[in-house]
């Protein structure tokens, strides 16, 4: 197997021990233990192929084979170094949250956990646009399943929102693709829907390139989602089972911000500095509405929910600020709030396990009887609210720079994050954890050894990436840079 | 001589089989009906045998002129429908096995004029004149009509095929009026040498040709059930038992598109600028008033019925798209096999659902499949995904086909409507996988966990198996060889060559 | 020539009785009645077209017609059996079970 | 110059809250350990931490250059290029020192204060944790290393105040004070952009800054200038970002006396001084922040003169003692206004430590007619405590006297009569409501006194070397007048914008006039509360009671309405406007097709109809465009 296969190799393993595991009835500790070294095994992988990664722009571990070639399909993966990032981050993500999860699950659900970690790692990995799309789509059934199954609440409803309202934004995205490649035919004269043939067509009009560009937004937008396109995630978030929200939120959602820079910016750059004005305006809009609204929930899940939203506009705004600080502190900051949005999201699952509760004013009295359950939630929460020292201090950092030098009235505006966020985050840590329940405590249990060590290396990449960020930043600076200087052609860079 | 008959064998063999099974079904309690299924399909595989036999080359003639004056044509393009139709054929005697095993009105009559009308739509594929079509078309249109009206416990039946008697003869009506005006301005109902003579002729000459080629068009669109002859599809579909529904769903508009693609491509290409504008209002409106259909039931085989009708829509998006480009016929064919596999096989699977617990019917009655029959609801997950379209089955490969082909032809504002109805259809087949995993099963439904290691299962999983490898094609076929789906378009393009060739 | 307009008119008038019979009467055996009309009126126009184009053609096509007519006559005839053994009536508006159903 | 030493003033209390952290978590979660444990980690590390700041200071006294110390470079994107990199120059190093000694004190202090409490080892920990901090933002070579122990010093204070946190008001008023001081670090944060974009990205450490302050726009210096200072006003609780301040003495006395009285809150005064070279070349922003630091005084004394918790009193003197500081420091005597700060950590620790005292002799009755209900005799507390007082109060030699003093010539000098005279009446209302704190708690008689057995040594220890810092502490910047050799003065000069320099007559005549004030507020005190009945307290009515209503107007103004928003957004906008018109959308879209479904009414004639009807419009548009070609 050659160093480009081990790519092929960590997509497709986990699908793989998912069909076996799905046709051999096994106990659930099998099935369970079994993917948990699955996974393992695949961030192994991950580890030899960041190792092996050389700091440049360019794509590397390629693998491009012909798959349907009557119209150029291939299937075409590599990485860069933002990809290697985020696969990085996934690979941790996923195996300590299966410690986390360890008990009460059935067959199913880490069957469809499988199953999702080969669609975003695919979705991730694959540079072939129909290829993108391809696993874009298979990666929801998976979370379609596992929400609709094991969810609560009005799951059903919910699920079938949120299938609908993404799909039908990638189905718009994916007459765009077509489009595109179609178009790419009547240039070139063959087919081709790899992205880096894609960024070759010369002849699109602007209306075209506009309407193509709105289609991509809107499919991203609503993964995201940016404002207006969010109304499916409060539903689903609170409806969701643990591992499901968990896996919406840290990884789906920053897939939509990848695909942002991995296919738009390159595909219509100009479109993308014209317009990145209104865009960088919504996601600080969105980042202080949605700060807003999570005030008032009463539901710990919709609170996060929102939370999540708000952030992720924030990334948004840093993304379309087009320049270094903005982008790098966007990449930054997906994955800092994928560590603490996820692990928030985790304990409180557990939480809603314990107790059975998910609303505020049913909760409290929890760090009397599980300190280290509050101490963890604390550390999450302060990345969360971006405290100097976490890494999510970094990413806003850097955003806010990157805002205001696009922007200043804008990059004012958007420093309002450091309050809203510690806002309802502390609110709702006093009323929910701290201070004493009226009526009965609740039965609580302190975190296991297991669940401790599934956290700790979280916490060690929080502190780490906040008081040592440099070596983490010159990952994917060059990537950037190279976006910024030879893809959207703006101003040199240093 | 020989060789000729050769070519001839595969539609004889079904003939003879179907004469055979009539005469078999006089003695009808001496056979059980395994015995039928066993000859009627032991006869399909020899004719697809035969069929096969010429299988991906480049041919086409005319077999014993003297006897039938170039009105039957053989050629790739109709050995390939040969081969869809007759493996269809065989995939519902086989899939409707169990169903038929349980309901005691399947007799040896209805294997004998499935093949009779199995006999007509080959008949059908292979038609060079207009008569022969039609001929060809009332055989399979006849036996259907019986076919549908076959469920003697169901009182709706008779309605059923009233309806379908009526509306398919008023259009029939409408067929042999087209014939007689393009007759009456040529002189002849020979394709070709119709063909001839609109090539031959200024545009003013061909007034009656055009009026005539537009009502032959009507029973294009009414038999794959267009706007606005989509109404009767619901109610036959609902009257008629499931297996003779899947046939018409998914065969009989092969064979119809075997025709009408044949004589479009071959000869009336040139007409195509008059009717496009037509046509295009027809898809959309199609396409709407299929999702609304489809949407707004609560029987899962109306549903079927419904979004039939909007596959039928996106077919015809590439019938537009022929005008611009030729290779839009190979999407079409790709989407005719594509749905054929997806259709027979969720036709097939609620079917086998229907047979061993009579009550399922509704979308509820589909609740907590997943956890009584875990293989059962995961193939029928394979099936919805397939006609939603989604990736990684067949479905996907054909909507991509079809959609790219349009947006070449330059209808990108077409394929954002068909988009749109397929974001619409999502939501009825998610419903179904939703009912069978989101929600508990029934108490009262007890269920025979034994029923299901038997043919017409492992045929469903066998049609499960081809939905997902036309989806995936050779994407992992680094890891093992598989071969690729570009096999299906390269056969698909033989066919439509062979007609071009004079 | 002004003879093949009559004939064609002729033929088109029974055509378009038919139609509309079909459409407008309620008896059963009326539009199965309509329906054989439209196509006899197809036989017509066929053989008018034969005399003009002078080849036989059409005349073997309405031999043909009718009889792909009679065939659908037998099935006609005994779907009509059917209904009124059913419902005892011919009367179209009382064949409407199949609405939207929602069982 | 660089040195080692320099990381390890902050790395032992880091090491040691970790150590505290790591043997708590142990310590609940497998077996107990004995409070000694955490005590002596918790008390040694800030001791080691001050000797080495000790050590730094006196080389800095023989005359060596600044230190410095590079570890790591932090960030590095474009041309924001941020350096790990402490700075040890005078300022730092004279900050460093006091704050490491009360720090430890105050440990000592807290030793005892806690005793028996179940997080103790936790307290030590956050304890630890917030000296650190507290010392990264001393000696920060760059404004965003300085934020991070900002940062650090709010967290830790949100912890301690919402130390015992299964009370809701003590987590309320802990996240009272992080939002507000969140609202000054948004200034904060603000400014450095403002000023790093203003420089033109030519560098974000003081150094880089001060070199080349000539760079930017006179506008944008004033703008980031008075961002900064929002910060300012929100660490140092000053108007209109004070009202955190209060509230936080909801937490246990040792937080009150380190980071509420001694240390955090001057870490305001400290970063205005570390942007002296910002503020000295924009004079306007200096005034401003002059004039609001005597707005706070006078308006934080009026309000103290009617308080009745103890703690809360002490606690709006600490506001109006900062209003002085921000005083010296707007006027561009940063000397004076820090050599406030030092004199100020000195006794108002001692003020609290004795209060503390008190109310733990009290079993934590904390208003003061209360306390003199029943009154216990603390001989060496209420000594103590008196010597605060007077300290505070300004009468010589004690050192508030000359600190206090300074400040207030410095503003007749400046010609800002109006601070002047602000600031002399703050001085007669501060020396009125100590003593009348003082009065009521240890003098005005209640008929019975009982002898209070024992109180910890490690309670008094710290009163009675505090005590002397009070007294003396002056004598460190004994003004030249005097023959003193003005030591901070000299120490700080490169700060200064101006110097003081008046006539001594003048000199005399301001320093008479401070101590006439502030002695007419004592008699004032005197006749009102040295026999006072403490059986029928004051009246809780009234608008200085009440601090002039201003919680309940931010709360109606600010909370309340963000609430309403939040509500309007979450269930107005979202869930009707947004959600509403998609659902209804879909809705429209399903019974549109119900309704389509009456076409479908299974009567043949009727689809036959529709046939005939498609049939011929159809057959009309071809007939119509052939005829049209």
């Amino acid at each position: 197997m050659g160093a480009a296969d081990i790519l092929s190799f960590i997509i497709f393993l986990p699908a793989v021990v998912a069909f076996i595991l799905m046709i051999s009835t096994t106990k659930i500790e099998d099935v369970r233990n079994i993917a948990f070294i699955t996974t393992i095994i695949t961030l192994i992988l991950v580890m030899k192929i960041y190792l092996n990664f050389e700091p440049k722009a360019e794509m590397q571990f390629v693998t491009n084979i012909e798959w349907i070639s009557s119209y150029g399909i291939n299937y075409y993966i590599g990485v860069d170094g933002f990809s290697l990032t985020i696969l990085m981050l996934i690979a941790i993500l996923i195996p300590t949250s299966y410690l986390l999860l360890w008990e009460g699950r059935t067959k199913g659900y880490w069957l469809n956990m499988l199953l999702i970690q080969t669609g975003v790692t695919g979705t991730l990995l694959s540079l072939d646009i129909i290829l993108f799309y391809f696993f874009w789509e298979t990666m929801l059934l998976p979370v379609f399943l596992i929400i609709g199954i094991f969810g609560s609440g009005n799951k059903v409803f919910s699920t079938i929102k949120v299938t609908i309202y993404t799909m039908a934004g990638s189905l718009l995205m994916f007459v765009a693709i077509l489009y595109l490649g179609v178009s790419f035919f009547n240039e070139y004269g063959h087919w081709s829907f790899q992205y880096n043939d894609l960024t070759t067509l010369t002849h699109l009009g602007y209306n075209e390139k506009l309407f193509l560009f709105l289609a991509f937004a809107t499919a991203f937008a609503i993964k995201i989602p940016i404002f207006p396109f969010h109304t499916w995630i409060t539903g689903t978030y609170s409806d969701a089972p643990t591992g499901g929200v968990f896996l919406l939120s840290s990884i789906m959602a920053k897939l939509g911000v990848y695909a942002v820079v991995r296919f738009m910016i390159p595909f219509f750059p100009d479109i993308f500095v014209e317009f990145s004005s209104w865009f960088v305006f919504i996601g600080v809009f969105g980042m202080i509405y949605f700060g807003i609204a999570a005030l008032m929930q009463d539901d710990i899940k919709k609170m996060f929910a929102y939370s999540s939203a708000s952030h992720l506009s924030l990334i948004a705004a840093g993304v379309f600020s087009l320049n270094s600080y903005g982008i790098n502190g966007a990449l930054y900051l997906i994955i800092a709030h994928a560590i603490a949005t996820g692990g928030l999201f985790l304990l409180i699952g557990l939480l809603h396990e314990q107790t059975g509760f998910k609303t505020i004013k049913d909760l409290g009295g929890i760090a009397k009887k599980a300190p280290i359950f509050t101490f963890m939630f604390a550390i999450m929460l302060f990345s969360n609210v971006g405290l100097p020292g976490t890494n999510g201090f970094v990413s806003e950092l850097l955003i806010i720079f990157g805002i205001y030098e696009f922007n200043h009235t804008m990059g004012y505006i958007s420093a309002v994050t450091v309050l809203v966020a510690a806002s309802f985050m502390l609110w709702m840590f006093q009323r929910a954890i701290l201070q004493e329940r009226v009526g009965a405590p609740l039965q609580m249990r302190d975190l296991r050894i297991k669940e401790i060590v599934g956290l700790v290396p979280w916490v060690i990449i929080i502190f780490l990436m906040g008081i040592y960020p440099d070596p983490f930043i010159d990952k994917f600076e060059p990537t950037v840079t190279h976006y910024i200087n030879d893809i959207l052609k703006i101003g040199a860079i240093k | 001589m020989i060789d000729q008959l050769i070519y001839l064998m595969p539609i004889i063999t079904v003939l003879i089989g179907a004469i055979v099974l009539m005469f078999q079904s006089m003695y009808d309690e001496k056979y059980s009906i395994k015995d039928f299924i066993l000859v009627s399909s032991l006869f399909l595989i020899i004719a697809l045998g035969f069929a096969i036999y010429h299988f991906g080359d480049l041919f086409t003639t005319r077999p014993f002129n003297d006897i039938f004056n170039n009105v039957i044509i053989f050629d790739t393009f109709a050995n390939f429908f040969n081969i869809a139709l007759l493996s269809g054929g065989l995939l519902i005697i086989l899939i409707g096995e169990y169903y038929a095993k349980e309901h005691s009105y399947f007799r040896g009559e209805f294997y004998c004029i499935l093949l009779f009308s199995l006999f007509g739509m080959m008949l059908l594929a292979h038609a060079n004149e207009l008569i022969t079509a039609y001929i060809a078309l009332e055989i399979a249109s006849f036996s259907v009509y019986i076919l549908v009206g076959f469920d003697t416990e169901n009182s709706k039946r008779v309605e059923a095929i009233f309806k379908y008697l009526v509306l398919g003869s008023f259009i029939g009506a409408f067929f042999l009026l087209g014939t007689v005006l393009i007759y009456g301005a040529t002189g002849t109902t020979n394709i070709s040498e119709i063909s001839q003579f609109i090539n031959s002729n200024p545009n003013e000459k061909l007034l009656l040709v055009y009026i005539g080629v537009a009502m032959i068009l009507f029973t294009f669109l009414f038999k794959i059930a267009a706007f606005p002859f989509q109404s009767w599809v619901l109610d036959v579909y609902r009257g008629a038992p499931i297996l003779v529904t899947a046939f018409m769903a998914s065969v009989f508009k092969i064979a119809i598109f075997s025709f009408f693609l044949r004589a479009i491509l071959s000869d009336f290409i040139t007409l195509n600028t008059f009717w496009e504008n037509a046509l295009i209002v027809i898809t959309v409106i199609t396409l709407a008033i299929g999702s609304w259909l489809a949407i707004t039931q609560d029987i899962v085989k109306r549903m079927l019925a419904g979004s039939s009708i909007v596959h039928t829509g996106y077919m015809l998006l590439g019938i537009i798209a022929l005008g611009q480009n030729i290779e839009s016929a190979y999407s079409i064919m790709f989407y005719l096999i594509a749905y054929l596999l997806s259709a027979l096989g969720a036709f097939g699977l609620v079917s086998h659902v229907i047979a061993d617990t009579k009550v399922r019917i509704t979308y509820d009655d589909f609740k907590g499949l997943g956890q009584e029959r875990p293989y059962l609801a995961a193939l029928m997950t394979i099936f919805m995904f397939s006609l939603a379209g989604i990736p990684s089955t067949i479905g996907f490969i054909a909507k991509f086909y079809v959609f790219t082909e349009a947006i070449n032809a330059g209808y990108a504002y077409l394929a954002v409507f068909a988009i749109i109805a397929t974001a619409i259809s999502i939501y009825y087949y998610f419903r179904l996988i939703a009912m069978m995993y989101f929600y508990p099963s029934f108490a009262d439904a007890n269920v025979s966990k034994s029923s299901d290691a038997r043919i017409s299962t492992f045929m469903i999983g066998f049609v499960a198996l081809l939905v997902i490898w036309g989806g995936i094609g050779s994407a992992i076929g680094f890891f093992f060889p598989i071969p690729s789906i570009d096999a299906i378009l390269d056969v698909v393009e033989l066919s439509v060559q062979s007609l071009f060739i004079k | 020539m002004t003879s093949l307009t009559g004939y064609a008119a002729v033929s088109m008038i029974l055509f378009s009785l038919g139609a509309i019979g079909v459409v407008s009467r309620r008896n059963v055996f009326i539009i199965y009645m309509s329906i054989e009309l439209m196509l006899n009126g197809i036989n017509l126009f066929l053989v008018t077209f034969a005399r003009y184009h002078f080849n036989m053609d059409g005349q073997i096509l309405s031999i043909m017609v009718i009889a792909i007519a009679a065939a659908e006559a037998a099935i006609f005839l005994s779907v009509i059996i059917l209904l009124f053994k059913t419902k005892k009536s011919l009367d179209t508006n009382v064949f409407t079970e199949l609405k939207q159903e929602t069982e | 110059m660089h040195t080692p030493y320099l990381i390890w003033i902050i790395l032992i209390p880091l090491l040691g809250a970790l150590l505290n952290a790591g043997f708590y978590i142990y310590h609940i979660k497998f077996k107990k350990l004995p409070e000694k444990l955490f005590a002596i980690i918790g008390t040694v590390t800030p001791f080691i931490a001050f000797l080495f700041t000790l050590n730094l200071f006196f080389k800095l006294n023989d005359g060596s250059e600044n230190f410095e110390q590079f570890l790591f470079q932090w960030l590095d994107v474009d041309n924001l290029s941020i350096e790990m990199k402490l700075l040890g120059d005078k300022l730092a190093i004279f900050m460093a020192m006091f704050v490491t000694f009360v720090g430890w004190l105050i440990h000592i202090y807290a030793v005892g204060y806690m005793k028996g409490d179940d997080g103790f080892g936790k307290f030590f920990a956050y304890f630890n944790l917030f000296l650190a901090s507290m010392l990264i933002l001393v000696l920060a070579d760059n404004p965003v290393i300085l934020f991070i122990g900002w940062e650090g010093v709010g967290v830790c204070s949100y912890l301690l105040i919402s130390f015992h946190y299964t009370d809701g008001d003590n987590v309320m008023a802990g996240n009272k004070a992080f939002i507000v001081n969140r609202v000054g670090d948004l200034g904060f944060i603000l400014g450095v952009i403002t000023l790093f974009f203003a420089l033109d990205k030519t560098g974000i450490s003081f150094g880089d800054m001060q070199a080349n302050i000539s760079i930017a726009s006179n506008d944008l210096l004033i703008l980031s200038g008075f961002l900064l200072f929002v910060g300012a006003m929100g660490k140092s609780a000053q108007v209109p970002l004070y009202v955190w301040l209060p509230d936080a003495m909801a937490g246990p006395t040792p937080i009150s006396a380190l980071i509420h009285a001694a240390t955090m809150v001057t870490a305001g005064i400290y970063m205005v001084a570390r942007f002296h070279f910002l503020y000295s070349s924009v004079e306007e922003i200096g005034l401003f922040i002059a004039y609001i630091g005597a707005i706070s005084a006078v308006f934080a004394a009026i309000i103290a003169t009617r308080q009745q918790d103890i703690k809360k009193i002490l606690a709006y003197s600490t506001m109006s003692q900062l209003g002085y500081m921000f005083i010296g420091v707007g006027l561009g005597f940063y000397s004076s206004g820090l050599f406030h700060v030092f004199t100020h950590a000195f006794f108002k620790a001692m003020l609290f430590m004795g209060a503390g005292g008190v109310i733990l002799a009290l079993h934590h009755e904390q208003n003061i007619f209360k306390m003199a209900q029943h009154r216990k005799r603390l001989p060496i507390i209420s000594a103590t405590f008196l010597i605060g007082v007077i300290a505070i109060s300004g009468i010589p030699p004690f050192s508030g006297f000359f600190s206090k003093d300074a400040i207030l010539a410095a503003a007749f000098q400046q010609g800002e009569y109006l601070i002047w005279g602000v600031g002399m009446f703050t001085a007669f209302l501060t020396a009125f409501y100590m003593f009348r704190l003082y009065f009521v708690v240890f003098v005005a008689p209640n008929g019975h006194e009982k002898e209070y057995s024992y109180t910890d040594k490690t309670i008094t220890f710290p009163l009675m070397i505090l005590a002397v810092g009070a007294i003396f502490a002056g004598f460190l910047n004994f003004p030249a007048i005097f023959g003193g050799s003005a030591f901070v003065d000299t120490w700080l000069a490169e700060l200064n914008s101006v110097k003081l320099h008046m006539s001594h007559a003048t000199e005399y005549a301001l320093m008479f006039a401070s101590i006439a004030v502030a002695v007419a507020g004592i008699y004032v005190a005197y006749k009102k509360y040295a026999n006072y009945d403490v059986y029928k307290p004051e009246s809780e009515e009234g608008l200085i009671a009440n601090k002039f209503y201003v919680d309940e107007v931010y709360d109606k103004l600010f909370v309340q309405s963000i609430k309403r928003l939040s509500r309007y957004f979450d269930e107005t906008v979202d869930t009707k406007y947004i959600d509403g018109t998609l659902m209804l959308a879909c809705k429209g879209f399903i019974s549109f097709g119900k309704k389509l479904a009456i076409i479908q009414n299974a009567n043949v004639r009727y689809y036959a109809f529709y046939m005939l009807a498609g049939i011929s419009a159809t057959s009309m548009y071809i007939y119509i465009t052939l005829i049209g070609q």
